[in-house]
């Protein structure tokens, strides 16, 4: 890190790149890069390079190759993947690039060469729905789980949240089933209607984020059946918010990407001004719900 | 250089117009992109483009037999999950550095498998290649999802990934890999009678079954090779990034036909060749890391990258004219 | 012929039914070592679906396939060529992009190590097939560049390539030229010499006179008979085939011509006609006649709006038109029966009757529907009219014989009561009944006033249909010959750009 | 010539009706819930977005082409219309979505129908510039219509007439109309002709661009009413809401038997075909099977319900090359 420290001041002004995971897929990514952008335009020491891997491990690999390439001062990463994108980051570091991973983590084997980690923590975002499900049922009842695009970090790493969680607190909840809905509202709609076929008794659902809580919402709605039906997200989204306040959405969970992507920023430039950063830096992703949703500001995305 | 020469180059240029795009967009990047005319970003583009560069070689082979495969992308997932999977067999425990052996050779294994199981299938059944393909674009995405039970492999032995990083004097070792692939593919399909056989059956496959060419077998053979290609760039890129992810490859395939067409493989078999294919998957590569150099945002990326796809056929369209004759059609 | 002699391939109640039809029906047929023995039958009678079985390209569900005295069992054409049964299609079978030596040893591509072609071998032996065929083009040329009856002499040098027990010729000179005719015959009569098994299949009575030492009869696929040829007639073989004799005079009725309904002036396309001018009148069939390649269909496919000519003018009633497209020829009343049905005539997997209808489908309306009516109006009275054989209007167009195909198109552009009707090659193909059917079809439209040109490579035919005779060489008319005053030697000379006193 | 009586049972010609019906019945045995009304009403209803977008596509393919643009201009309609609902009105918003994506119909049309490129190429070419277009009018942001309650514009995604929901009816309507153009009209015939062989079209004096031009129009309206079924019953859109569907999209229409290589299909059987795969999802789901089991179900159902459908016409099971 040394010698990206001296060329960074050498220059006076300080080169950030930044792969993304997926930007448009959803607007959190695209309100992420937005402020990402913004955060760094007010600052004027700040160049940064933007770059987007559309999803594709492969293709930000190669994104990391490009930004060594390019001998920015410091990496941003969202990875696509926490395996596979550990030796990229190894590269990065034996160059003496220092990287900060954002929003979902590294695996374990590549926590040696990274400087920081920024982000929400998708595990924990899982325990507290968990929470919020078993609070609202009263710890009784049958639930079903309609989880992101399969394969994907942050769906697996909330619904693991969940469910380990939800087994612990509340066992008197059963899961009747899990399937996908691919983070797409749609999908998640056409999901829960076949639950809905198949289950004559649905007392809650858990939704990888309100996209497709929304989605499974309508479905309960059309059918008829959405009465004392429980419904929770993650990744609180003006649909959901609005759902909350109409009171046909039980709850949440509040992540900024604004934070988010402020926090990755400022977070890399601290390291690059050669301060003492821990390496797990969570911001906060607190529960929201029909109670305490006047506390939090609808989401702008 | 006489001027008979330029005139065959700038034929060649007009045969091949995706050689001249090539120089174009080197030319252009060289220009307005800072660090691209550079050679560490030379080694980059082609361990990046092995990947899709390395299947576009079996997807030649069978484009220009007249049939497709669009499952490259899921056997790719399947291999190189196999690839990081059988690693940590216990069985390999013991085995050091060298259990990587047996994960590479069971990987290219299972490839050569998937495509003799497609092969397999379009010859007895006679179903298009294209729908065989489809099914099992889906049905080998779902055998890795059994297999790797929804997450990410990674592998304990980082020689493995190391393996991505070696050089083999002045080019990285996957670079070379893939130079060898191409080397060898051209000269299968151009030397040997099996790739003759594979322009005849893809030009008019009634004459072929007519001349006594054993079809079925033929194709399965195609089959394989573009499984064991898909594999291989499987198990190459396991290598870089250490890990085998359930998602790994989606939407590969479409990339991987767009760059054969684009090297002038007709979709209708019985044309192409390598020199060809070399040119799309290198244009496409130039492209894509080209314009991450010069920061080009992401969604306008999509929208150059898919006009300039069509571009270029527009062009190709204008340098070779069908053989109607000259009919008005 | 002794009996004594074993055959060098005998058939025995063959029968192959498709759905829907009874292809052959218990049908038996042999060949005898050095011998060349025609098969004869009107189109869709089942010549070309007899020689698939024999060649191993279809099963047969019933009968038996003896060679030398052993059954055999061929179930691939591979097998087929292991017993040195050799057949060169009807349909040209090549590999367009490939070379003609590479077509020649298709499936046989000679071998060096590790699997490589031996280029060289291959081009040496192609080479020299090709000399003993007399084929002045190279093997490394590519077929596609190649012109049909080229194309059909890399058809024939596949034959030469294996030792061969029995070859079958099926329609081998539809495309060819007479100079080429005659080479054929030459490997034929050197394959005979050999003590190979000829069988020799087509529609020109005269080449199967000169050929053959037996003719056999199909006909609905049904065996009829074999007849030894020295002591029979055309007139007998003929019966044969289609139950009746045929009519091959000209009716010698004065024809009556009417106005000139199209008129070209000085039309010129760069590299394929230059300056060509004629006209047709109603009541009218003026014959082109000239080698492969005069540049006859170029002329056509310019006057049905395929084609832009570079200069000169075409007048349709007497006034200049535009022809810029096949529509808005068929506007004009010009019809075009293309040179090959299956590319340009008919769309394969189509049933026979909606073919037939294409170009006039947006007419028959009723109301927005299509009137299946109308349709099937239009497609009995052309099947009837043409003597079609077809199971049922429902038949893929695809699956006909050759000859019925051809009628399924004329039949289309027949029905488009043209004012300008113009048939390229009508009969190539067609048995001789049918022949001589389109013949005085032709006859009589121009009687009823259409104005027809005829486009023919056959000197018969374009003696027998024209009142007119243009001859062309090389993209350029050279003469032209009232009916009157043609002569074969004129004739002959004008198409060989032989230059006469009389040139127009 | 000896006339046969057509071989065998009408039925045994349509391959895909059989192994439509053969599914059905091994999955009502699996299921008791499969078969019942609200099941089967909840299937049809799904399926009505990708079905009426598999229509238009079937036209295309008969025709002789692809279309894998779909998929992103479907993402591009919803947002559109969604977009639109409520800067400009519905009665707005529809018709200036249903023109703006005819336009990129066109644009496909152009492209292969006048400029004769290769459809595959063009398609996944647009597919790729259409999503771009899509993220740059959004921005990346997903679209809500705000007042989901008060607006007429939800009668064509969650309405029903006499009981039967919306989509339901659309795509219904849809299927019967576009088979009586394809099996009735001019328009039709000619479609079928230029996919069967362009070159003879030409010959009998079909406008093969204009044809081939107006199939991809056809392809973007029905775009364009999947989109407003589809903005209409989730109330909003995110960017990507069509990606995949290209490839669903084509399952259904090669599982109806439309031949790739066109000139030959149906309108009704690409209605089994879209159908087929909507049970399969459902059917598994109500199985309690896990997602992916849905993908290997699915693999072998298209190559098994093809392979029929080959053998059937071919007249043997297994090919006869060797
Ligand atoms: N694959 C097939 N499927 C259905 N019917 C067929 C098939 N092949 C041939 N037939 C039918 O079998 C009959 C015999 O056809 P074949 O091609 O053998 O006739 P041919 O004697 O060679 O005629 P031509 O002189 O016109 O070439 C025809 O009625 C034809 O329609
Ligand atoms: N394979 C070929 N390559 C190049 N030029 C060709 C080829 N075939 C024909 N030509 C040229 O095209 C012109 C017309 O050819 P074409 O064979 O169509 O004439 P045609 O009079 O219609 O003959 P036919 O109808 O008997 O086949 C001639 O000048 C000929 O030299
Ligand atoms: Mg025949
Ligand atoms: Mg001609």
């Amino acid at each position: 890190a040394t010698i990206a420290l001296a060329s960074a001041a050498a220059a006076d002004t300080v080169r950030i790149g930044i792969t993304q995971n997926n930007v448009g897929i959803d607007s959190y990514q695209t309100t992420y890069e937005r402020a990402f952008i913004e955060a760094a335009e007010a600052n004027p020491d700040v160049e940064v390079i933007v770059l987007d891997a559309g999803g594709d491990v492969a293709r930000q690999i190669s994104q990391m190759q490009d930004l060594i390439q390019q001998r920015v001062d410091a990496i941003i990463i969202w990875p696509t993947d926490g395996q596979a994108l550990v030796p990229a980051v190894r590269n990065a570091h034996r160059e003496g690039i220092p990287v900060v991973v954002t929003n979902s983590n590294i695996a374990d084997a590549g926590m040696d060469f990274i400087a920081a980690f920024s982000g929400p923590n998708n595990i924990q975002q899982g325990i507290y729905s968990a929470e919020m499900m078993c609070d609202a049922l009263g710890g009784e009842g049958q639930i079903v789980q309609i989880t992101g695009m399969p394969g994907y970090t942050t769906a697996i790493e909330r619904q693991k949240g969940f469910d380990d969680r939800l087994a612990e607190l509340c066992p008197g909840v059963t899961q009747l089933d899990i399937q996908p809905g691919d983070w797409n509202r749609e999908r998640a709609q056409r999901t829960m209607e076949t639950f809905l076929t198949r289950f004559d008794q649905i007392d809650g659902v858990y939704a990888g984020d309100d996209n497709m809580g929304v989605g499974a919402l309508n479905a309960a709605i059309a059918a008829g059946r959405a009465e004392g039906m429980v419904f929770i997200g993650a990744t609180n989204f003006a649909v959901g918010y609005d759902a909350m306040a109409r009171g046909e959405y039980w709850g949440s969970v509040y992540q900024s990407p604004v934070d988010d992507a402020r926090a990755a920023l400022q977070t890399a430039l601290d390291v690059l001004a050669g301060e003492d950063v821990p390496k797990l830096n969570y911001f906060d992703t607190p529960k929201i719900t029909q109670e305490n949703m006047d506390q939090f500001d609808r989401p702008v995305f | 250089m006489s001027r008979l020469n330029d005139i065959s180059v700038l034929r060649w240029l007009m045969r091949n117009p995706i050689w001249g795009f090539v120089l174009l967009i080197f030319v252009f990047f060289s220009l307005s992109a800072d660090n691209f005319f550079d050679y560490r970003n030379f080694q980059n583009i082609l361990v990046q483009t092995s990947t899709i560069g390395i299947i576009a070689l079996g997807m030649t082979l069978v484009m220009i037999n007249g049939n497709i495969d669009l499952s490259v992308g899921a056997t790719l997932a399947l291999a190189a999950a196999f690839a990081v999977d059988v690693q940590s067999w216990a069985a390999f425990a013991t085995w050091g550095n060298w259990q990587i052996l047996p994960a590479v050779c069971i990987a290219l294994l299972v490839g050569i498998l998937m495509g003799a199981i497609n092969g397999f299938i379009v010859w007895k059944t006679g179903v298009d290649a294209f729908i065989v393909t489809l099914g099992a674009m889906l049905g080998i995405r779902g055998l890795v999802f059994v297999y790797t039970g929804e997450s990410s492999f990674f592998a304990t032995n980082f020689a493995y990934s190391d393996f991505s990083a070696l050089s083999l004097g002045p080019l990285p070792v996957l670079a070379v890999i893939f130079l060898l692939c191409v080397m060898v593919v051209h000269w299968l399909l151009s030397r040997t009678v099996h790739g003759r056989n594979t322009y005849a059956v893809g030009g008019n496959r009634e004459a072929a079954v007519n001349a006594g060419i054993r079809v079925g077998p033929h194709m399965i053979l195609n089959f394989m090779i573009i499984g064991f290609l898909a594999a291989l760039s499987g198990v190459l890129l396991s290598t870089q990034m250490g890990a085998a992810t359930p998602n790994l490859g989606r939407d590969y395939e479409l990339w991987v036909i767009t760059a054969v067409v684009l090297g002038g493989t007709k979709l209708t078999g019985g044309k192409g060749d390598i020199i060809g294919t070399f040119g799309g998957v290198l244009a496409i590569g130039i492209m894509r890391n080209g314009m991450n150099l010069m920061q080009v945002p992401a969604f306008y990326v999509l929208v150059i990258i898919g006009a300039i796809l069509i571009a270029v056929l527009f062009l190709d369209k204008r340098f070779n004219t069908s053989n109607d004759g000259g009919l008005r059609l | 012929m002794s009996s004594t002699q074993e055959a060098a391939l005998r058939l025995q109640g063959i029968v192959k039914t498709f759905p829907g039809v009874r292809a052959l029906d218990g049908v038996d047929f042999e060949v005898m070592p050095g011998e060349v023995h025609a098969l004869l039958g009107e189109n869709g009678a089942g010549k070309s679906t007899l020689m698939k079985v024999l060649a191993g390209m279809y099963q047969p569900d019933e009968g038996q396939i003896i060679i030398a005295g052993q059954p055999v069992r061929m179930t691939t054409p591979i097998e087929a060529k292991a017993q040195g049964v050799v057949l060169i299609h009807q349909e040209l079978s090549l590999v367009p992009e490939m070379s003609a030596a590479e077509n020649i040893y298709l499936g046989e591509l000679p071998v060096k190590s590790f699997g490589r072609v031996d280029w060289k071998t291959l081009e040496e032996r192609s080479n020299a097939i090709l000399k003993r065929l007399k084929c002045s083009f190279r093997a490394e040329m590519t077929v596609a560049r190649l012109s049909i009856a080229n194309q059909q002499m890399v058809e024939i040098a596949r034959a030469l390539t294996v030792e061969a027990r029995v070859v079958i010729f099926d329609e081998p000179t539809a495309s060819l030229t007479d100079a080429e005719k005659v080479v054929l015959f030459d490997i034929i009569n050197d394959l005979k010499a050999r003590g190979v098994g000829i069988i020799y299949i087509s529609h020109r009575m005269d080449e199967i006179f000169t050929l053959s030492d037996r003719i056999t009869v199909l006909r609905d696929g049904a065996y009829r008979g074999t007849l030894i040829t020295a002591d029979t007639t055309e007139d007998d073989v003929t019966r044969l085939m289609i139950g009746r004799s045929l009519d091959l005079s000209r009716d010698e009725e004065p024809p009556s011509f009417g106005k000139t309904m199209l008129e070209v002036r000085n039309l010129t396309c760069p590299g394929l006609f230059e300056d060509v001018s004629f006209t047709v009148r109603t009541g009218e069939v003026v014959g082109f006649y000239g080698l492969v390649g005069a540049g006859r269909t170029e002329i056509a496919e310019t006057l049905f709006g395929l084609r832009k000519a570079a200069s000169g003018e075409i007048l349709v009633d007497g006034e200049a038109v535009d022809i810029v497209s096949p529509r808005a020829a068929i506007a004009m009343g010009i019809s075009l029966v293309p040179e090959n049905r299956k590319e340009q005539g008919l769309v394969l997997q189509m049933n026979c009757r909606d073919n037939m209808t294409l170009p006039q489908i947006q007419d028959l309306t009723a109301g927005p529907f299509v009137s299946h009516g109308a349709e099937l109006a239009i497609f009995d009275q052309y099947r009837d009219r043409l003597a079609i054989k077809t199971p049922s209007w429902r038949q893929s167009a695809g699956v006909l014989s050759g000859g019925n195909q051809q009628k399924i198109v004329i039949g289309k552009w027949l029905s488009m009561q043209p004012r300008v009707l113009i048939v390229d090659e009508p009969t190539r193909g067609i048995d001789v009944g049918s022949k001589s059917e389109i013949h005085q079809l032709l006859r009589e439209l121009a009687a009823q006033g259409y104005a027809v040109i005829v486009i023919s490579s056959e000197m018969p035919e374009v003696l027998r249909v024209s009142d007119r005779i243009v001859a062309m060489y090389h993209g350029r008319i050279m003469r032209e010959f009232e009916i009157a005053d043609v002569t074969e030697d004129t004739l002959v000379q004008a198409i060989s750009g032989i230059k006469s006193e009389k040139t127009p | 010539m000896t006339r046969l009586k057509a071989g065998g049972p009408a039925i045994a010609k349509q391959g895909i009706l059989v192994a439509f019906i053969v599914f059905m019945i091994v999955f009502s045995l699996m299921s008791d819930r499969f078969l019942s009304a609200d099941n089967m009403m909840s299937v049809f209803r799904q399926s009505a977005i990708i079905g009426v977008m598999a229509l238009g596509v079937t036209i295309v393919v008969i025709g002789g082409n692809l279309d894998l643009s779909v998929g992103s201009m479907l993402s591009f309609a919803t947002v559109l219309v969604v977009d639109l609902h409520d800067k400009i009105g519905p009665e707005l918003a529809i018709p200036v979505m249903v023109l703006a994506t005819l336009c990129l119909g066109a644009v496909n049309g152009f492209l292969i129908g006048v400029l004769r490129l290769n459809s595959l190429i063009v398609t996944l070419g647009m597919l790729s510039v259409i999503q771009g277009l899509v993220l740059i009018y959004s921005g990346g942001q997903n679209v809500d219509i705000a007042d989901q309650r008060g607006t007429w514009f939800a009668i064509f995604g969650r309405g029903a007439v006499f009981g039967i929901a919306t989509p339901i009816i659309i795509f219904g309507a849809l299927a019967l109309l576009f088979h009586v153009i394809m099996s009735m009209t001019a328009f039709g015939r000619r479609v079928y002709a230029v996919g069967g062989n362009p070159t003879a079209s030409v010959f009998s004096g079909i406008p093969r661009s204009q044809v081939v031009f107006t199939t991809y129009l056809i392809s973007a309206l029905c775009v364009a009413i999947a989109a407003i079924i589809l903005g209409s019953r989730v109330m909003g859109s995110q960017n990507t809401v069509g990606q995949g569907y290209e490839l669903q999209v084509l399952a259904a229409v090669i599982l109806g038997g439309t031949s790739l290589l066109g000139g030959a299909g149906s309108i009704l059987k690409t209605v089994l075909g879209v159908l087929m795969l909507a049970f399969i999802q459902n059917g598994l789901i109500l199985m309690g099977q896990p997602y992916y089991t849905q993908w290997l179900v699915t693999w072998v159902v298209i190559i098994v319900a093809v392979w029929l459908d080959v053998a059937a016409k071919r007249g043997r099971l297994f090919s006869p090359i060797a």
